[in-house]
């Protein structure tokens, strides 16, 4: 039982990995006000660089840094259309998707079905990864895991305890106030976007070149949604964020531990959306739950500076 | 850092697209002045001061601190001048704590832990001044007295000299406005000067020493406060003769057609703004609501026209109470309503003329019939509106974004009087217009009156209150301080009744 | 407004077309000057390196071309089940292939109206069970090599805990299963074995989470039908952390996933079979296609054992099998190794 | 050098169309460049896309086809664009609808006289698809959750529920344990215009239902209602519409054109339900940019539909010429949606480069 309930843990904590990425990426855009629905084309973009660039150089971290770069710049395409050009953010980030989707087919395809000869290994951390069940969990993981952590709070660090949080929160939440003390508005709209960018490049690579070590279209399967729906589980706060993507992360691997109950196994695989939902509907039940739900002030809302 | 002695603006002129808005104005303010800037909306006062937050340029003038000539283009120079303002809106992120909000662009804070940093300034600042705040609270949970107190601390800790403050007790409880006032004196002691924009004639009175009052961009005088007198200062701010009034039919007031009593409504933020009113409009009348806004005219208008829930009280349109009816109820019993904001209620900018000409009338008959809009006849309509109320438009197949205010107005009005209804409800209609177009916008209510039409006008403009109504009430915190007859009246009792004064004996007059 | 805007709309959709009819001409003859070559077409559900399936129908394809210099063959890969009518159409009028073969069983209803529709073009459907005197089927199956795997199976787990990884729960799974079954039950018949479904043909997560499920089951040996060999990688990554598990490699030699963790597994050489079929068709043999179902087996070595083409069992485990001596009701006293040979040559 | 933004006041239609096209014109050269930078002659692969799609006759049969669900779907997402509610889950209400049609064929099927299950179906299908819709739209206006994300997961959840259907209940009889349902009997099924794949009714019903919904919108109250509370919420209550219901009323139509198309390609394409991808190839997706590129109005969007249709059949003809994936469409997509929204830019407003004068 110990044995089931630690390869639960274990694997939560990786298949919640490029969930925890993606979310943080998402969280940084949307705190300075723009919603970013292009995630899934921008991590299948990042998965498919991160294959080419790790199969052909024969380094994974290369690679990491490829899907990074490929990440941002093509988020740079949302950013101009969005905070330059001012127009709709739903549509772009649509229109986002299915580029990145559609680049990366077209790049990846030589790639399919390649095996990776370079792989990440998991990192054994010594002493601490002897301790019963959290030893395996946390300190014997690939290393995108403890990048991600590392990441991660260094995301809910900055956001909380920095000048530049509290810059990108304001401009998310009142971005004429911002203006008016002296912040460049679109400039920090700009780089959020980009960061969230080059996270869900991230995401990508961990998904091709750790957790799968292998490129095929559309092998993102949803999870750029997902990411989506954890963004607003996760209230935009990164903390909050770790958290749900664990869950959501536990959610998809439990899907195959209880089949043997005799649940369906396509009514388990809708778990993760329902709960989604369901949390969802739970916040919007309630009046504090609703205030609590509210997003960044100015989300999705186009900014013109000096307007009246 | 040099302190501000002496600041001056001098041949200050602004004009915005047809508008003049600031006319060769003159200000002066020295170190340990409280000055107040007094006049109706829309006098410029606004205005000037954002030219001395550099959020405007002026056309022509400048601005000199000690005496050395100051270019303010942005309101980075002016906060590097030692000029701080807070807007009547407050500048602040809700959902950020105190701290947030202060360390934001504040140039002096670390990077890492700015909040620990602020504590300490806000700390000794509060002390300095009793601004008493907490500064991990969020916004949101701060009242109105609490938000301002962290707009000075963000000024002051920008090192804010000379403080800006437009209308800061609009927003305010007495208590809490007579705390401000503590601090403001407290601040001049530290050698601080602040002006203070309103037309609260009380509130001047009590706090300045020195007072400038300013009418259609023009200064109308200043003095210092131990000179003048309340009524002097509502003189200078009214300070006219009332021009000739417009023909009106002389017929006598009909049977009631709107009846309100004992009405109360909440403010957004959910405290009483409307108490208690009772009053009636009736056929052939026009009755004038007059006061400074923001004392619940608004919120009385949108109460009866079913935008706004009611607290207390009923609403009775020709004898059939529709309190907390629906707007469409209520509209459908023959209210018509020109809203406050008309881009913002009273049109769809995006949509073309003709489609806005039927907006709240489009589910009637004849405009549509069999959940079908008769499109032809609506342009007709269009046309005739177009055509009677003189709306300058290239086409009605344009969106009515491309349309000027005044045109907008016209067409919205012209829309609401032009189906004839027993009750219109005008708010602020000329507002912002240019004189021709107000001329005609008060020659239609009248027609309207004297057709056997009730209207209701809500308007800050004291002369055409005079011009057009039959009766005139007077609001002021929610309540009517009286009702007058404009032919039969003394324009300093209704600027005393506008600055809170209650006039007794005169009351309704039918 | 409107008006003009649907005009301009419609004048972009002419000069498409317009567009359109002028290139034709130059695509058109590209297809002149052709030999006496036979033009074949391949419809795959799968992308073609999806390392499984697909892959293993486009080695075959490769194998064809190489051996058969007269054939030319045009391919088009992950085409959604039920559309495939389109795609036929396409390689039937513009690339004017004289044979089609349509790779999943879900094309057979297409195949079938295809067929109805171009008499003149002959088509093949894998897994099939529709023909038409232009349609006929052919088919690798593999229920021979599972037993093998079974007997192997029953013999190298410890735990007595088998897994498998299932992806749709389709008859030919079914059967699979069940020679997998029989053949462990032969071995060891205290040994279960444990099936997660995964829903999809391709889906490496999936598989994974799947794996690792039956892995914390304690299942030791992994057989799975999916096409990546992501169950190879997830046993060879417990092999390096140190615990036993073991897999079976499945349609393609996918051994250098997991050096250690691959015991054996299937492997099937559609080159044979396509070669078969299009000799004769060459040879006029395909003219009444109404009874031609080609349904190879290992005796034709259309399928075979092993996890490579060169090794049957990874030889770092045959002397594991050489050691483990069963009582068997036919053979007596044998090694699982030398029963499965036995078996084998059947 | 300093540039000025000013929002333009006056648009002419023309001024209109050219900004449409040159978006176009852009998407492609974009889309060249793409190609280009991937070695492959951006000319011969855009020709290509236009030759197989309208340049031949078995093309253009296979363009109506693809083009009657985009048809059907984007007029519906018209609909709900137009009153700002960003519905992406078409691909689901098309699901929905044809789970409902299979419930009418197959279960009911045998004891309804023949004549009636067509039409039966195409209601039902209009419910389910209405009803699926209803649930983001209730979501949104009750409990103020965004419907971008609440349709999205409704995708996956109603993908997982047809899964769950041909795997499960309602797997059929007749198809050797392959997750499908059975057939639908013949009464249920559409017919087709000679040996091409097109019925002529669904031919006419996305082309009317376009034609319907545009009417809808511009000539009744409620596409005028539809029209003031997406445009502005404000007035709309100051104009006094009902805001809850009307938005009901939108997404039950917009869902249930939607599952029209799911009958459609259910009846006339599959004949059973089998897979989610199998039943919708992504067209719900699609039909959000057939939306756009039709500028909101249903009508047009038999034009648009026609021209994504289009590009998605001429994806396959380079798929088998040159090699190039299934998704090289969706580069087509995404760039054509980029360069209509950045276009959309332009036409509103002025942009001015002015030499800074010192």
């Amino acid at each position: 039982m110990l044995e089931i309930i630690t390869s639960i843990l274990v694997r939560t904590v990786v298949a919640g990995t490029p969930l925890l990425l993606g979310t943080m990426g998402e969280v940084i855009s949307e705190r300075a006000g723009i919603l970013n629905l292009g995630v899934e084309g921008m991590m299948s973009l990042g998965a498919a660089t991160g294959f080419i660039v790790t199969f052909t150089t024969g380094n994974p971290w290369l690679g990491l840094m490829a899907a990074t770069i490929a990440g941002a710049l093509i988020s740079v395409i949302h950013a101009f259309v969005t905070v330059s050009l001012r127009a709709n953010q739903v549509v772009s980030g649509l229109a986002l998707t299915m580029l990145g989707l559609g680049l990366s087919g077209l790049w990846g395809k030589p790639y399919i079905g390649r095996p990776l000869t370079t792989k990440m290994h998991a990192i054994k951390i010594p002493v601490l990864s002897d301790i019963p069940v959290i030893g395996k969990v946390l300190f014997y993981q690939d290393p995108y895991f403890y990048l991600s952590v590392a990441l991660g709070i260094l995301v809910w660090f900055l956001m909380k305890h920095t000048k530049v949080g509290i810059t990108v929160r304001s401009v998310g939440e009142n971005p004429k106030a911002a203006e008016t003390l002296g912040i460049n508005v679109a400039r920090v709209k700009y780089l959020c976007v980009m960061a969230g960018g080059a996270f869900a490049g991230m995401a990508g690579a961990h998904l091709s070149t750790a957790y799968s070590k292998s490129w095929i279209e559309g092998m993102t399967s949803g999870r750029g949604w997902i990411v989506i729906a954890l963004t607003i589980f996760a209230l935009w706060e990164p903390a909050r964020a770790f958290v749900g993507a664990y869950v959501f992360g536990g959610i998809f691997v439990i899907q195959y531990v209880l089949q043997p109950l005799g649940i369906s196994p396509n009514l388990l695989a809708m778990l993760p959306y329902v709960t989604t939902l369901g949390v969802l509907l739970f916040y919007g039940m309630s009046k504090s739950g609703k205030r609590k739900m509210s997003a960044p002030a100015t989300l999705g809302e186009p900014y013109i500076r000096g307007s009246r | 850092m040099k302190r501000i002695e002496k600041l001056e603006m001098k041949g200050i002129c602004k004009s915005f697209v047809g508008v003049r808005a600031n006319r060769n104005v003159d200000l002066t303010i020295e170190k340990g002045d409280i000055l107040g800037l007094l006049g109706e909306n829309g006098a410029g006062k606004t205005t000037l001061m954002n030219i001395l937050y550099g959020l405007y340029m002026p056309d022509e003038g400048q601005v000199h601190v000690n005496g050395q000539p100051l270019h303010l283009k942005s309101p980075k120079d002016s906060m590097k001048a030692g000029i701080g303002m807070i807007h009547q809106h407050f500048m602040l992120i809700q959902k950020h704590t105190v701290l947030e909000n202060i360390a934001l662009g504040y140039a002096d804070a670390p990077f890492f832990f700015p909040q620990k940093y602020m504590r300490k300034r806000i700390e000794e600042y509060s002390r300095k001044f009793g601004l008493e705040v907490d500064p991990d609270k969020k916004i949101w949970e701060l009242s109105a007295g609490e938000q301002q107190r962290v707009e000075i601390l963000k000024a002051l800790l920008r090192n804010a000299d000379l403080l800006i403050m437009d209308e800061p007790t609009s927003v305010l409880t007495p208590l809490e406005a007579d705390e401000l006032f503590e601090i403001l004196r407290k601040m001049i002691k530290e050698g601080h000067s602040v002006i203070l924009i309103s037309h609260k004639l009380e509130e001047i009175i009590s706090i300045c020493n020195r007072v400038m009052v300013m009418r259609k961009g023009e200064v109308t005088g200043a003095a210092e406060i131990k000179d003048v007198t309340k009524v002097d200062l509502a003189r200078m701010m009214i300070g006219r003769e009332i021009s000739a009034s417009y023909e009106k039919a002389d017929i006598r007031p009909g049977e009631p057609v709107l009846e309100i009593s004992s009405l109360s409504v909440n403010s957004d933020q959910g405290l009483p703004i409307v108490k208690n009113i009772t009053m009636t409009v009736s056929r052939n009348e026009i009755l004038g609501i007059a006061g400074v806004s923001g004392n619940g005219q608004r919120e009385l208008v949108e109460a009866v026209t079913g935008l706004r829930r009611s607290e207390e009280g009923t609403v009775s349109l020709q004898g059939r109470e529709v309190t907390n009816k629906s707007a469409r109820t209520i509209h459908n019993l023959g209210i018509n309503h020109v809203p406050e904001e008309r881009i913002k209620f009273g049109t769809v900018a995006n949509l073309q003329l003709f489609e806005n000409s039927v907006l709240k009338k489009h589910h009637e008959k004849p405009f549509s019939k069999n959940m079908l809009m008769n499109y032809p006849l609506i342009k007709n309509h269009t046309d005739s509106i177009i055509e009677k109320f003189h709306v300058d438009a290239a086409s009605i197949n344009v969106p009515v974004k491309n349309l000027s205010g005044g045109n907008i107005q016209k067409l919205i009005l012209g829309r609401e009087i032009a189906s004839e209804p027993s009750l219109l409800i005008a708010a602020h209609p000329t507002y912002g217009l240019d004189v021709g177009a107000a001329e005609y916008i008060r020659k239609e209510l009248i027609s309207a009156r004297d057709r056997g039409g009730a209207v209701l006008l809500v308007s800050e403009d004291l002369e055409e209150l005079f011009q057009v109504c039959d009766r005139i009430a007077v609001m002021f915190e929610g309540k009517i301080m009286g009702i007058v007859d404009p032919s039969n009246c003394d324009i300093d009792e209704i600027g005393l009744m506008m600055a809170g004064t209650s006039f007794e004996g005169k009351g309704e007059t039918n | 407004m409107k008006k003009i805007y649907a005009l301009m709309l419609a004048l972009l959709l002419a000069t498409g077309t317009l567009f359109a009819s002028g290139g034709q001409e130059g695509a058109a003859a590209d297809d002149q000057g052709g030999e006496e070559k036979v033009k074949v077409g391949f419809v795959y559900i799968g992308p073609a390196g999806d390392f499984g399936w697909t892959y293993a129908h486009e080695q075959g394809r490769l194998y064809l071309e190489q051996q058969l210099p007269w054939v030319e063959t045009v391919t088009v890969e992950s085409v959604p089940e039920g559309d495939a009518v389109r795609f036929i159409d396409r390689m039937v009028q513009q690339q004017k292939c004289d044979v089609i073969f349509t790779t999943s069983f879900g094309y057979m209803d297409d195949t079938v109206q295809a067929a109805e529709k171009y008499p003149d073009t002959t088509f093949f459907h894998c897994s099939g069970f529709k023909r038409a005197p232009n349609l006929g089927t052919y088919m690798g199956d593999m229920y021979q090599i599972y037993y093998l795997n079974g007997l192997i199976s029953g013999a190298m787990t410890e735990t007595d805990k088998i897994g498998y990884v299932a992806a749709f729960p389709i008859p030919e799974l079914f059967r699979h299963m069940n020679a997998f079954g029989l053949g462990i039950k032969e071995v060891n018949p205290a040994a279960t074995v444990n099936v997660k479904w995964t829903y999809a043909w391709y889906g490496p997560d999936k598989a994974r989470e799947a794996a690792e499920a039956l892995v914390s089951e304690q299942c030791d040996v992994l057989g799975f039908t999916e096409d990546t060999p992501t169950v190879i990688e997830v046993a060879q990554e417990h092999m390096e952390k140190g615990d036993r598990v073991f897999a079976l490699s499945h349609y393609s030699p996918m051994e250098a996933y997991g050096e250690d963790a691959t015991i054996t597994g299937q492997l099937t050489d559609w080159g044979v079979i396509y070669e078969q079929v299009m000799n004769d068709y060459k040879a006029g043999k395909t003219a009444d296609l109404t009874n031609y179902d080609l349904l190879w087996l290992m005796k034709e070595n259309a399928v075979e054992l092993g996890a490579s083409w060169d090794e049957k069992i990874n030889p770092k485990y045959v002397d594991d099998l050489k050691n483990k001596m069963i009582d068997h009701a036919e053979f007596g006293n044998i090694s699982v190794y030398d029963l499965v040979m036995k078996r084998y040559d059947q | 050098m300093t540039v000025t933004i000013l929002p333009r006041e006056k648009t002419s239609a023309l001024f209109n169309v050219l900004t449409l096209l040159g978006s176009l014109l852009a998407g492609l050269v974009a889309v060249g460049i793409v190609f280009l930078l991937k070695g492959i002659n951006p000319f011969f692969a855009i020709g290509e896309i236009f030759i197989a799609s309208f340049g031949s006759a078995f093309g253009f049969q296979e363009t109506l086809t693809k083009a009657i669900p985009l048809i059907l779907i984007g007029a519906g997402l018209a609909l709900a664009y137009r009153a700002k509610f960003w519905n992406i889950g078409a691909e689901s209400q098309l699901l929905l609808g044809a789970v409902f049609a299979t419930w009418v064929g197959l279960k009911l099927g045998p004891g309804l006289p023949a004549w009636a299950i067509l039409p039966l179906m195409f209601l039902a299908g209009f419910i389910g698809g209405g009803l699926w819709g209803l649930i983001p739209a209730i979501f949104k206006v009750r409990f103020g959750i965004n419907e971008v994300i609440s349709t999205l997961m409704l995708n996956y959840i109603a993908a997982e529920f047809v899964k769950y259907l041909v795997v499960g209940p309602w797997k059929g009889e007749t198809k050797y344990g392959y997750p499908y349902t059975d057939d639908l009997p013949d009464q249920a099924i559409l017919q087709h215009l000679g040996s091409t794949r097109i019925s002529v009714l669904m031919l006419i019903i996305a082309v009317s239902a376009a034609l319907i919904l545009a009417f809808l919108v511009y000539r009744t109250r409620f596409g005028y209602e539809i029209r003031v509370i997406g445009e502005n919420p404000e007035a709309g209550r100051y104009a006094g519409i009902n805001f809850f219901r009307t938005s009901l009323i939108m997404m039950f139509i917009s869902g249930g054109v939607a599952g029209l198309a799911g009958v459609g390609e259910l009846s006339s394409i599959h004949h059973h339900l089998s897979y989610p991808d199998t039943i919708s190839a992504g067209y719900g997706f699609t039909a959000i940019i057939v939306a756009w590129l039709g500028r909101l109005n249903p009508g047009f969007s038999i034009l648009s539909g026609l021209f994504f249709a289009g590009i998605i059949v001429g994806g396959d003809a380079i798929q088998m010429s040159m090699g190039l994936p299934a998704t090289t469409v969706n580069v087509f997509n995404g760039l054509i949606l980029i360069f209509l929204i950045a276009g959309d830019f332009l036409l509103n407003h002025k942009v001015r480069f002015q030499r800074r004068v010192l």
